[in-house]
């Protein structure tokens, strides 16, 4: 218990040391920015402009009835193919950075979880397909429904069955870039058919963002517990033979 | 079927399908990117091509018209960056192949060379969608989303070398570019607040003197020079690009600073050129000023050549913003073809740098400048690439740098701005102190030890540099074409219904 | 009345994490402090489109804060797993520990 | 809308703006680290309450599913992962392992 204490302590002894110094200027600072902020937001002219009156009148041939996905998947569907493959950037990066955490040397899951993990699963899997399929017109959507997806992988990761970790990266892969393939191929068939990138025939473009939809909150769910689960499959060390890669300075 | 004018595209779908496939293919990555590169400087001529006859484009993308969609530009700018990138793109996947293949048959560490090459190439990828998407967007905020994936991108490469000093240098550069995107979605946040619309063009028209629009200015300003890194803010730049891998270091350097510097430009002098005081412009000068003399002063004081070349960096971004100044008094469109000239200049002549840096590293594993005397019995063509873009640096006659620098010249001295001439003059005269600092050891100073060469040099690390280095050079000579290119109409006048159908 | 309270509720949000991200030390409090700069931006967009008719209300700036929230979390997730191997890489005790784990690990397959 | 409804709403919206204020100040504030992720998930969940006061459903669900519902335990997993070695492994079964570097 000592050892805590002593960090708590040099912990807020070290915040106070901070304190005195520079804040005060940063804090005249931020204060001065706020006013100024505040000043700005008061003087904008009152009737708040809004392109709901835009959005209302082409929502019939956008294909689905919620204004915001109708947005987010047709009006500026470019945006969020980027956003998508945003998405996937962020799961390359944290596997390209380290490997996942070898599973700790537990001795066997307690039961309750495992029941738990065995009755939630299915739940999760129908919960977050009906929020992605509630997207077309109601509240709900790919990043909502993926979510939720999500967190049923995560509780598998949690749960310490052998098989999560150990699972090779393919079909991992192939998961997470299903959204951002869907979108690409939905681009180019926009091009060769309709004549414009991502443009979608009014009468089924409601099957295509359903579609895409879909494809979507998947690659959503297995990127977020990819993030969650902090570095490439362990499934991927097979490939690389072991050597210890003692960090010798002059890496190229 | 597929009408011409969907060329436009196609530099925004090559790489990013690319990414994709060598991201599940990890075998065949090397050649989806050479296929998606060469397809994107393929689009890059064929753009030129059309723009040179039908001028400006505009592409509304999904068919849906500027205040509720988003729309793509081609305008004189934008395809000189384009092409640069292009250019760029092929040279860096050839040396990125040959660096590889290099590294992976070493056998100090087998099994992290190959991690590496197999995420690079998606990273890479990604890096050059950003890139495209980000000069040809014509929404501001689907400019911030191409920024994010640029940021993020970077910082995913700058850490791919796993040294820990590579991933402390690339966390504070994702958390700088983090807060260097968040102000610029806070300045896009009050653009749409006071207009609610968020195409250029449109904003163009509107744009007026309101506090809305000055504290938007203020914020996308602050952010986007973040992530340029000039002088007070570039404490992030030369950690991050010294510790890469060679071409991570030469993508960082050469073209992901350059991006958001021609968003700036392109915010300060297409969009809002009316609502700016003349102040502003002389604070960007001002900053540009102590960017070139702090930056080549650190950069006289380095040991190591790649922390050197990443200093110079810092340096050479400083005249960009002397141009600020300048081209407030000249006029905008001489203003885009002095600072772009520069830009695309400087783009080649850093890659070839960084390219032989990485060169030399590889092949003697170090990069203490004392201890290069005698490379050039082993590497002749990495040893003559790092001069010619040495002389671009410097801004010596045919090389692009000097028809920037003798424009920039021209305009202060005509406009009695001596300030910025002396800057010039000083700034050319540090650049020359170092890269003499490192070609005297090159070729003057003769070999003492024998060097050990790790292993015989490869072709495609070698000459993909040369042909760098010799580009900027020789692009003083062709000038007069990229210039063209800014006279035909530097923004496209499109007829818009507000509100227009589909 | 409402956009107003909100509006500057964000505003302040925007500089508690400015702030918070240039004084605090560690990488965890910084990320802390990039979400509240986030989360304060979202809520200033989104007071804008607030309209007392629930027919009235424009999707475009909730479109563009669910694209913002997606972003943010793939950045937050990229900082934290680079903190962390920054943390296990500079450590003694965790470097001896994983290189063994590693080295069982090798064993078992 | 009458005026009692409005003026409900504005009594709301005071309180709630001041909840989501104090919880920002301490969370970064806080001198523990672990407090901090803690006040951070209250505040995400906050923020969905405030997305579903401006009419803005879609965002609410997706604040309180990936803002506070998976950011937090990120942060959360993050913290356990860099203090595993460091000052002491907690094991799963509570016995306190030694830890040689303090």
């Amino acid at each position: 218990m000592v050892r805590r204490n002593e960090a708590k302590m040099n912990n807020r002894h070290q915040t106070k040391k901070r304190l005195s110094g520079l804040l005060w200027t940063l804090l005249l600072l931020t204060i001065f920015l706020a006013g100024l902020l505040i000043w700005t937001v008061l003087n904008i002219p009152r009737p708040l402009p809004s392109l709901s009156r835009e959005t209302a009148e082409y929502l019939a041939m956008s294909g689905v009835n919620n204004p915001v996905t109708a947005v987010l998947l047709n009006f500026r569907g470019y945006d969020t193919m980027l956003e998508v493959m945003v998405f996937l950037l962020g799961a390359m990066t944290v596997w390209s950075i380290t490997h996942a955490p070898f599973p700790a040397r537990v001795a066997n899951p307690s039961p309750v979880q495992a029941t738990a993990v065995r009755l939630l699963t299915p739940l999760v899997c129908l919960i977050g397909g009906y929020l992605i399929w509630q997207g077309a017109y109601q509240t709900g959507g790919a990043f909502q429904g993926g979510a939720v997806l999500s967190a049923g992988v995560v509780l598998l990761l949690i749960s310490d069955f052998i098989w999560v970790p150990r699972m090779h990266s393919l079909p991992l892969r192939l998961g997470m870039a299903v959204g951002p393939l869907l979108f690409v191929i939905l681009a180019i068939w926009g091009v060769i058919t309709e004549g414009s990138l991502l443009k979608l025939s009014p009468e089924n473009a409601w099957a295509y963002l359903l579609f895409l939809e879909a494809g979507c909150g998947i690659s959503i769910g297995l990127t977020l517990a990819a993030f969650f689960a902090g570095g490439r499959p362990l499934g991927d060390l097979r490939e690389e033979p072991y050597k210890a890669d003692q960090d010798d300075g002059e890496e190229g | 079927m597929i009408s011409a004018e969907s060329w436009i595209i196609v530099p925004v779908v090559a790489p990013l399908s690319g990414a994709l496939l060598s991201f599940l293919i990890r075998r065949g990555s090397v050649i989806i990117s050479m296929t998606a590169a060469a397809l994107n400087g393929l689009a890059a001529i064929i753009l030129v091509k059309q723009f040179l006859q039908a001028g400006p484009a505009v592409y509304a993308i999904g068919g849906w018209n500027p205040p509720l969609g988003i729309t793509l530009h081609t305008d004189g700018p934008s395809l000189i960056m384009l092409a640069m990138t292009a250019v760029a793109a092929i040279a860096i996947c050839l040396y990125a192949w040959g660096y590889f293949s290099l590294r992976i048959d070493e056998p100090v560490r087998i099994g992290r060379a190959e991690r590496q090459e197999s995420f690079f190439w998606p990273l890479w990828m990604l890096q050059l969608t950003a890139l495209n998407g980000l000069f040809l967007s014509g929404d501001i905020f689907n400019l911030y989303v191409t920024l994010e994936l640029l940021g993020i991108s970077a910082a995913a490469l700058a850490a791919l070398s796993g040294k820990t000093s590579a991933l402390i240098a690339s966390l504070r550069y994702l958390l700088v570019s983090l807060l260097g995107s968040l102000s610029y979605l806070l300045g896009v946040v009050f653009i749409y607040k006071t207009y609610g619309v968020l195409d250029l063009v449109l904003l163009q028209k509107m744009a007026g003197m309101e506090p809305g629009v000055i504290a938007a200015l203020a914020f996308m300003s602050v952010g986007l020079l973040l992530k340029t890194a000039l002088f007070p803010m570039h404490f992030w730049l030369p950690p991050a690009h010294a510790n890469a891998l060679a071409p991570v270091s030469s993508i960082l350097s050469g073209l992901v600073v350059k991006a958001s510097f021609f968003l700036l430009f392109r915010l300060w002098f297409d969009i809002f050129s009316p609502v700016l005081p003349a102040s502003a412009f002389s604070l960007m000068g001002f900053l540009g000023a102590g960017a070139v003399l702090w930056g080549a002063i650190q950069s006289l004081r380095q040991k190591r050549l790649k922390l050197l070349i990443a200093y110079s960096t810092v340096s050479q971004l400083g005249y960009l913003f002397i141009a600020f100044p300048l081209a407030f008094a000249g006029g905008t469109s001489q203003a885009w073809s002095t600072v772009l000239f520069m830009a695309a200049g400087h783009a080649c002549a850093k890659i070839a740098m960084f390219m032989a840096a990485g060169n030399i590293l590889l092949h003697i594993g170090h990069d203490r400048i004392k201890d290069l005397a005698g490379i050039r019995a082993h590497l002749p063509i990495t040893s003559f690439a790092y001069a010619a873009a040495g002389v671009n640096l410097i801004g010596l006659p045919p090389s692009a740098g000097f028809v920037a620098k003798w424009m920039m010249l021209i305009t202060a001295l005509s406009t009695h701005q001596w300030l910025w001439a002396l800057v010039l003059l000083a700034g050319s005269l540090l650049a020359a102190a170092y890269v003499f600092k490192v070609t005297s050891q090159l070729f003057v100073i003769p070999p003492d030890t024998t060097l050990i060469m790790r292993h015989r040099s490869a072709p495609l690390l070698e000459w993909p540099a040369l042909i760098l280095a010799l580009i900027s050079l020789l692009m003083g000579l062709m000038a007069p074409y990229p210039l063209r290119l800014l006279e035909i109409g530097v923004t496209p006048e499109v007829v818009m219904l507000l509100g227009g159908g589909p | 009345m409402t956009n107003l309270l909100y509006s500057f509720t964000g505003l302040i949000l925007f500089i508690f994490g400015f702030f918070a991200l240039i004084v605090c030390a560690q990488p965890l409090r910084k990320i802390l402090g990039c979400n509240v700069m986030a989360t304060g931006i979202f809520l200033f967009l989104v007071a804008t489109s607030y309209r007392a008719d629930a027919a009235a209300i424009d999707p475009v700036p909730q479109a563009m804060v669910l694209t913002g929230i997606v972003v943010s979390v793939s950045v937050t997730a990229v900082a934290l797993v680079l903190a962390t191997s920054i943390r296990q890489a500079s450590d003694p005790f965790i470097a001896r520990r994983k290189k063994k784990a590693k080295g069982d690990a090798r064993k078992k397959q | 809308m009458d005026a009692g409804l409005t003026y409900i709403y504005t009594c709301f919206d005071i309180v709630l703006s001041a909840a989501l204020l104090w919880l920002a100040w301490q969370l970064l504030r806080s001198t523990d680290i672990f407090k901090a992720i803690i006040f951070f998930i209250c505040f995400g969940l906050l923020m969905s309450i405030a997305w579903v006061r401006m009419h803005a459903p879609d965002v609410a669900l997706a604040e309180a599913a990936i803002g506070a519902g998976l950011t937090g335990p990120l942060f959360l997993a993050a913290l356990r992962r860099m203090e595993l070695g460091s000052r002491k492994e907690r094991r799963i079964d509570g016995k306190e392992e030694r830890s040689e570097d303090e």
